[in-house]
């Protein structure tokens, strides 16, 4: 069964058509990567599934409830976490307090518990600690807990995010190029990374730009072009696809 | 006085206090296109406006103290752009408001210590204090004519000098897309103190002619950019059109709110609405639904 | 070297920690259509972005005729006849194409004059001449966009990806275009993911991977060149390529 | 961490022990009665600097909830409600000893509600407001919202003009004292003042404390992620807008309880608590301190406060605070202890900056 | 750490400056008389609060250059509280802890007498109020006294001339602020008595810009025989013009706060055949010299028109009438004992200040009979006596 499934999905700005038919699915515990050109509609597509954007027709489930029309908080609670293309970490906090942000999701104390230190509270503040520590140890960012996040290089900032998205204790990873501004050696321990993770039961969705990454990891592909997906499969078939080589590298006769 | 008269006289009193609003309002609005900086302390343009060719007018006759009003005020806003938000760019919007807001305190401290807390005024351009112009059975001051044509004046001018010159043109595309703008080759960083010259420019020559109306106090400012800031909202930030219709608006709603309420309360009303139409139409009433991402998602 | 109009060395810049263009040196001669070859991210955007001085670059040294512009606001750009037509079309949406154009000829004393040579170009302008920018179609958009960084009399055009988002056959428009006036004596600098397209009319092209410049040659030689390929599609389509 | 939070609230507590023995040694004990009011403030200033240091929103109508605090409590426990002695609820409500029979200055059997109970009505009644207000105003942002909270104000501010009940221009005077729990009473008397200067930094104490808690709880970093990006925070599951009123209703309760605290002292109230320059005040002396760094919102609220409050200004008052809007905000955003702060260590301590979290943080 | 050393500093900071306020108050040349003042100076009041301020200032310089009070200097502490009743309370707690003043003159605003009338009558100082309402000194309050005239004689000159006009029926406007709401309350409260009728009531906002709209609704109201406007400038003189312009050709009767040859002046010709109540300084030139005020206020006016270049006023006036009542009674008391010289003052008896001759007993402490008030108008754009 699919643990998210996209259908017909079409969003447009003003006069621009970004995204139009848009239909995939997402396997439970797959690797999967969106991939296309500049412009191709990746981002949009992201921001539609995570409830940052609405989508003007189709759907999208995840276990089999819709989750299009949800506000973007509701659908991480459901169990979807992203990082974005620019690390937006909250710069004023901690690299530990980021992470804890992201068990918010999971924790309830509310505005009494928290001004009067109830001892359930106390509890449940020391359970968040543990919790992101964990996930801190998964990225291997555990020595810098304490540091400033403003401090941290970009390679960092990313494992960081990666970490807070994984405190929301998700089902489905949503990770925006992930590799994007990182050196080759850093994007070797994402894709690493992204495995363990896999191997940790997350089921990841990705758009990334760096071929020999997505090529390396994922199990299967969804390839975008003006916000149509023109072609879906394992690594080995797309990068053999002639309308892909096609939309690469601008060959328009295989595009008709 | 027939019912009919009354209606027509809360009307045009309804103008009279729409117009003074109004001319406010287009001076907000142009700062606001073109920088995004909602100029809090543009009342303070209106009362320096009026308080300098008060003061020049015991000197020179009255058009051209008005004319170095203008002047002096424009070069006044933009020395403030220069010294204040120039470098400031890259603020987050609740700085642009506070620092507004601190302007317009201490510039209201200055004229208070410059000049006094006495009440001037210009006297009236046609006419006297006690004419007025009939208007089937109903009457206004000459002066509030006056006013009006200054609104209608200062619109066309604005809108040919957005539409057809060289630099309205550029400042248009500056407030459409500044990059593009920098990129065929505007300097925004200037265009955006002209702008500020002129608003300010527009305020001084609004507080010329309301003068012999509401009278100038160094007070005056605060009370006048709150209702012309209503106006320019309630008609849809950027739209200049809008910010007249806005300010005619709020004019005449207060006239007819005087009617039926208790005049105490009519301010209340008046920022009642405003609140309303913030919160279920904050792009304004004339305003583009598809506006500047007012609201969040 | 034949007359150098746009000279770079070792330019970097970023954005907050992340440095995207890690040293970068390349050069236009007049009159030659240079090609900038890389896949998304690569850094192809924010070089030129630097290049026009909407990003200020850390460090390195532009020369543009000869004289250093590093540092320079954008809109200095103009009277150095360089112009940089943004990605995504940027267009003044709310004026009219004539105003559009006339912007364009901001610093140009003939532009009433250029602005007829102009649409002369583009005919479909001169049909949308009074219509709202923001009302054109995209390729319309990238065709104003063209016009109206022509209106500036420029020698260096750097182009940002002129055929994103476009449909196939807009795509060829707009390349016919680019090529119309190279035979005008402009000079361009090309940035495009396109890049059998580019290669196709460029002269020589520089591709870059990561912030870096990791191939540059004549046209005709990369066209073969299984690297840029790879560049594209990753490592593994090398492997299976051959 | 919890050790130093504990070192600072000892130290304040120090600090505040210590100004009154100062204060007694040098027989200037009359400076209390300023400082006291400045706490009161202050408690409006901290409220603010939660809303608009944690959950990034500005508000240009704190005035209007001291107001409303202050008057609400003001009209009810001056207010004669004998007329309605005999109607049930009144019954009912002297039964649960809302309302108390007493005489006045001048001699007359009056009953009016008492302190408490007007305390507890004020709040209610605030809390209502600020919802219906923060409900809509927060979904707006920048501009909008400031122009939205500013006229908010306003309409208090108007209506309190207005309003016969509220003692239009005068305000309202001869409010009683408050008996706090049998042994401590809020009043202006001069016997009373050291009490009272304690009752203030206590209530501030407190508030300082618990927001403290608050802040370095799994809400606090709700709010300064949304701060921060708000996208993102929605994105890992933070419910912005409920977050963003909830700070702003509670910031709203802590002014409204300044207000009656205010009242109660100063043993009356006026409009001008409620005009627009007061609310401007509000935000120049919450931008002054960092904003997010409550303590020391707390200490320069207290102290411009206490300065103005013993005219120190004189007739530049409101320059003063304009000047410090534009200073600060164009200088530094984050307020002047954070760089005043670093100076200092720098030049006494010598100690290079650690890779700590920023001070606006803590 | 550095919180550590921040909260430091805050408390040394706090410290330091609470030590300064001492370091100023030396009492070393001859032991001064201090007396506090509490004006508006800046703020919505300063209309008031600024000539009161000048006003004090100038008699007490005066008063030291002639040798000061009882052999000693006077030292006058002026607070500017801006129109806020918190500061007002504020300072007069200052003033009355540890400045220990003999008295406080001011405040301006009735809103404020009001806040800080119970703390004087607590701490038994002498406050000589400023302020015009009523309820200043009605309920009486032992150490309260004010110097302008009472609202309700205004009133009561206003509705006196109204009757010899034969008007019965009347539209009542008011401004928001304290002056305003002090003489609608006077006027509703006396119109029954006097037979007068309010027709239309309505308070308006002190800021207005125009006021067609308010007067627009006196003009639909059947039967208004006439205005009377209780406010301050400039709503005072746009309800003048504001008149004239709809055509509304009634009388406009005007409270005392017209007191200002400016005012008129601003009002122009809409101001001609205006009717108001106000002290005699605005016509001292129309004094017989038989008048017992003609002296004392025609060198005021010489006094304050030379040193400060601008016209007196009225307002200015009670800051003059509350100095001067303050020095006499310390005169007459021969001592600075507070009750002796609060005995003093409720004794005072034909003492000739500007608004009046006052003649303060146990019962009235604004001491000022119904004739210190005459009724005036605007004529040729000049205040003259209203000659019946």
């Amino acid at each position: 069964m699919a643990l998210l499934e996209v259908e017909n999905v079409r969003r447009s700005f003003g006069g621009l058509v970004a995204v139009d038919k848009a239909s995939f699915t997402v396997a439970e515990g797959q690797i999967k990567a969106l991939i296309g050109p500049n412009g191709a509609g990746k981002t949009t597509l992201f921001n539609m599934v995570s409830g940052l954007l609405s989508t003007e027709t189709g759907q999208i489930r995840f276990r089999d409830r819709r989750i299009n029309g949800l506000r973007p908080y509701q659908i991480a609670r459901a169990g979807i976490a992203r990082t974005f293309q620019n690390p937006s970490l909250f710069l004023q906090m901690s690299v530990i307090e980021n992470v804890m942000v992201g068990q918010h999701v999971r924790t309830r104390a509310g505005i009494a518990a928290c001004c009067l230190r109830l001892p359930r509270q106390q509890r449940e503040e020391r359970a968040i600690r543990d919790a992101a520590l964990k996930q801190l140890d998964f990225v291997g960012l555990a020595p810098l807990a304490e540091a400033s996040a403003g401090s941290l290089t970009f390679g960092q900032r990313r494992m960081v995010e990666l970490a807070r998205a994984l405190a929301t204790d998700p089902a489905l990873v949503l990770l925006d190029e992930p590799a994007s501004g990182l050196n080759n050696k850093e994007t070797g321990d994402l894709g690493a990374l992204i495995q363990k993770m896999r191997g940790a039961g997350v089921t990841v969705l990705l758009v990334e730009h760096d071929m020999s990454l997505v090529m390396d990891i994922s199990d299967d592909i969804v390839v975008l072009y003006q916000g149509t997906p023109i072609a879906q499969g394992p690594p080995s078939a797309i990068q053999n696809d002639p309308r892909v080589v096609a939309v690469y590298l601008g060959d328009d006769q295989h595009l008709s | 006085m027939g019912s009919g008269d009354l209606i027509l006289q809360y009307l045009l009193s309804g103008i009279t206090k729409g117009s003074i609003y109004a001319i406010v309002a287009i001076g907000f609005n142009l700062i606001f296109s073109a920088t995004g900086v909602l100029n809090f302390a543009q009342g303070e343009f209106v009362m320096l406006g009026g308080m300098i060719a008060v003061t020049l007018s015991f000197y020179v006759p009255l058009p051209v103290a008005i004319t170095g009003a203008v002047i002096l005020v424009a070069l006044i806003g933009c020395l403030l752009e220069v010294l204040f938000f120039r470098r400031l760019r890259r603020h987050s919007i609740m700085h642009m408001v506070i620092i507004t807001i601190g302007l317009s305190i201490v510039i209201q401290e200055i004229a208070l210590h410059l000049w006094d807390e006495k009440v001037r005024s210009l006297p009236y351009f046609t006419g006297k204090e006690i004419s007025s112009v009939a208007v089937f059975g109903a009457t206004i001051s000459p002066q509030v004519l006056w006013v009006l044509g200054t609104v209608a004046v200062v619109f066309v001018l604005l809108h040919a000098f957005l539409r057809y010159s060289l630099q309205g043109r550029a400042m248009r595309a500056c407030s459409s897309n500044p990059e593009a703008a920098m990129l065929s080759g505007i300097n925004i960083a200037n265009l955006r103190t002209l702008s500020f010259g002129l608003s300010a420019g527009i305020g001084a020559l609004a507080g010329c002619v309301i003068s012999p109306i509401t009278m100038t106090q160094y007070e005056m400012g605060g009370p006048l950019a709150i209702k012309g800031f209503a106006a320019a909202i309630l008609g849809g930030l950027g739209n200049p059109m809008g910010a007249v219709a806005g300010g005619l608006l709020v004019g005449v709603l207060e006239a007819f709110s005087v009617s039926k309420l208790p005049a105490a309360y009519n301010d209340v009303t008046a920022f009642a609405v405003l609140l309303l139409v913030l919160f279920v139409r904050p792009q304004g009433l004339f305003g583009s639904p598809t506006g500047d991402g007012v609201r969040e998602f | 070297m034949p007359n150098m109009l746009l000279k770079v060395r070792n330019l970097r810049c970023g954005y907050g920690s992340l440095e995207v263009v890690r040293g970068v040196s390349l050069h236009v001669c007049a009159g030659e259509i240079v090609g900038l070859l890389g896949a998304n991210g690569a850094g192809k955007s924010s070089l030129l972005k630097s290049l026009a001085g909407l990003v200020v670059p850390w460090g390195g040294e532009i020369h543009v005729n000869g004289r250093p512009t590093r540092g320079l606001p954008a809109w200095h750009g103009v009277s150095n006849s360089m112009v940089l037509v943004p990605e995504g079309r940027q267009v003044f949406a709310e004026m009219t194409v004539r105003e559009n154009l006339l912007i364009g000829g901001y610093h140009n004393k003939d532009r009433r004059m250029d602005l007829e040579i102009v649409v002369d170009r583009f005919p479909r302008l001169r049909e949308r001449i009074n219509q709202l920018a923001g009302t054109l179609s995209g390729g319309e958009q990238q065709m104003l966009a063209l016009g109206r960084a022509l209106m500036t009399r420029p020698k260096l055009l750097m182009l940002d990806e002129p055929s994103m988002g476009l449909a196939p056959l807009m795509v060829k428009e707009v390349f016919s275009e680019i090529l119309k006036m190279k035979e005008l004596g402009v000079t361009m600098l090309l940035v495009e993911q396109n890049a059998v397209a580019t290669l196709g009319i460029a002269d020589r092209a520089y591709v870059m991977e990561t912030g870096e410049i990791i191939m540059e040659g004549e046209a005709r030689d990369l066209m073969s060149n299984p690297e840029v390929r790879r560049a594209y599609l990753g490592k593994g389509y090398k492997e299976v390529w051959e | 961490m919890k050790l130093r939070r504990f070192i600072v609230v000892l130290l304040l507590l120090a600090a505040m022990v210590g100004v009154q023995i100062f204060l007694r040694a040098t027989g200037q004990e009359f400076c209390l009665t300023q400082l006291t009011m400045a706490l009161y403030y202050a408690l409006v200033v901290i409220g603010l600097g939660l809303v608009m240091g944690y959950a990034g929103q500005v508000s240009l109508g704190h005035g209007g909830f001291f107001a409303i605090g202050g008057y609400t409590t003001a009209v009810l426990t001056t207010r004669d409600f004998s007329p309605f002695k005999d109607t049930a609820w009144v019954g009912l409500l002297k039964a649960a000893h809302v309302f108390v029979a007493k005489e006045d200055l001048f001699g007359a059997q009056v009953m009016v509600v008492t302190p408490w109970a007007a305390f507890l009505a004020a709040m209610a009644l605030t809390a209502v407001v600020a919802v219906l207000i923060g409900y809509p105003a927060l979904r707006l942002k920048g501009h909008y919202l400031a122009m939205a909270t500013l006229g908010f104000g306003l309409i208090v501010y108007k209506i309190l003009l207005g309003s016969t009940v509220t003692g239009a221009a005068d305000g309202i005077t001869s409010v009683p004292e408050w008996s706090l729990f049998g042994v401590l009473t809020v009043s202006g008397k001069t016997a009373l003042r050291v009490q009272n200067y304690y009752i203030a930094c206590g209530l501030v104490l407190a508030v300082l404390l618990l927001l403290q808690n608050l802040v370095h709880s799994r809400v606090g970093r709700a709010l300064l992620a949304i701060h921060d990006r708000e996208t993102a925070a929605n994105a890992m599951g933070i419910n912005t807008a409920s977050y963003k009123l909830r700070a702003f209703v509670l910031s709203a309760i802590l002014a409204a309880a300044a207000g009656v605290f205010f009242t109660h002292y100063t043993g009356g109230i006026g409009p001008s608590e409620a005009s627009a320059l007061k609310s401007v005040r509000y935000v120049a002396l919450a931008a002054a301190g960092g904003m997010a760094n409550l303590w020391g919102v707390a200490v320069i609220s207290t102290l411009i406060n206490y300065l103005s409050l013993r005219d120190w200004f004189g007739s530049y008052d409101n320059a003063v605070f304009g000047t410090m809007l534009i200073v600060i905000i164009s200088i530094a955003p984050e307020g002047p202890l954070k760089p005043l702060g670093m100076a200092v260590r720098r030049v006494f301590f010598r100690l290079r900056p650690s890779g700590g979290k920023p001070h606006g943080a803590a | 750490m550095k919180k550590l050393v921040l909260v430091g500093l805050g408390a040394c900071l706090v410290g330091m400056l609470l030590c300064m306020p001492t370091a100023v108050a030396a009492e070393k040349k001859g032991e001064p008389i201090k007396i506090g003042a509490i004006f508006s100076v800046t703020g919505p009041a300063s209309f008031l609060g600024a000539p009161e301020e000048k006003t004090a200032k100038m008699l007490v310089e005066k008063l030291n250059k002639e040798g000061g009070l009882l052999g000693r200097p006077v030292e006058l502490i002026i607070k500017d509280s801006a129109g806020s009743p918190e500061k007002a309370v504020s300072f007069a707690k200052q003033l009355i802890e540890e400045e220990k003043v003999l008295a406080i003159i001011g405040p301006s605003t009735s809103g404020e007498t009001m806040q800080i009338k119970n703390l004087c009558e607590e701490n038994k100082m002498i406050l000589v109020s400023c302020a015009a309402a009523e309820v200043i000194v009605n309920p009486v309050a032992k150490y309260v006294f004010k110097t302008p005239q009472k609202d309700s004689q205004a009133v009561t000159w206003i509705f006196n001339t109204m009757k010899e006009k034969g008007i019965s029926k009347v539209a009542m406007l008011s401004s928001n602020d304290g002056f305003g709401s002090a003489g609608k309350k006077q006027v509703e409260g006396m119109a029954a008595a006097a037979g007068i009728e309010i027709l239309c009531n309505e308070v308006y906002d002190k800021q207005a810009t125009d006021l067609t709209d308010i007067l627009t609704k006196v003009k639909g109201t059947a039967g208004v025989q006439a205005v009377i406007n209780w406010s301050i400038v400039p709503a005072q003189s746009i309800v003048a013009k504001n008149m004239k312009q709809l055509g509304l050709n009634i009388p406009l009767f005007q409270s005392h706060g017209f007191g200002n040859p400016k005012y008129a002046a601003a009002a122009g010709e809409a101001a001609e055949g205006t009717l108001f109540p106000a002290g005699r300084l605005l016509v001292v030139d129309e004094l017989a010299d038989s008048n017992p005020q003609k002296k004392v206020l025609a060198a005021y006016k010489k006094d304050y028109e030379a040193l400060y270049k601008e016209d007196v006023s009225t307002f200015g006036g009670h800051g003059y009438d509350a100095v001067l009542i303050v020095t006499e009674a310390i005169k007459k008391a021969n001592s600075t004992d507070r009750d002796k010289v609060r005995d003093a003052i409720e004794n005072l008896k034909g003492l000739v200040g500007t608004a009046g001759v006052f003649n303060m007993t146990p019962q009235d402490h604004t001491g000022l009979a119904l004739d210190a008030f005459e009724m005036m108008t605007v004529k040729g754009g000049k205040i003259t006596l209203y000659k019946k």
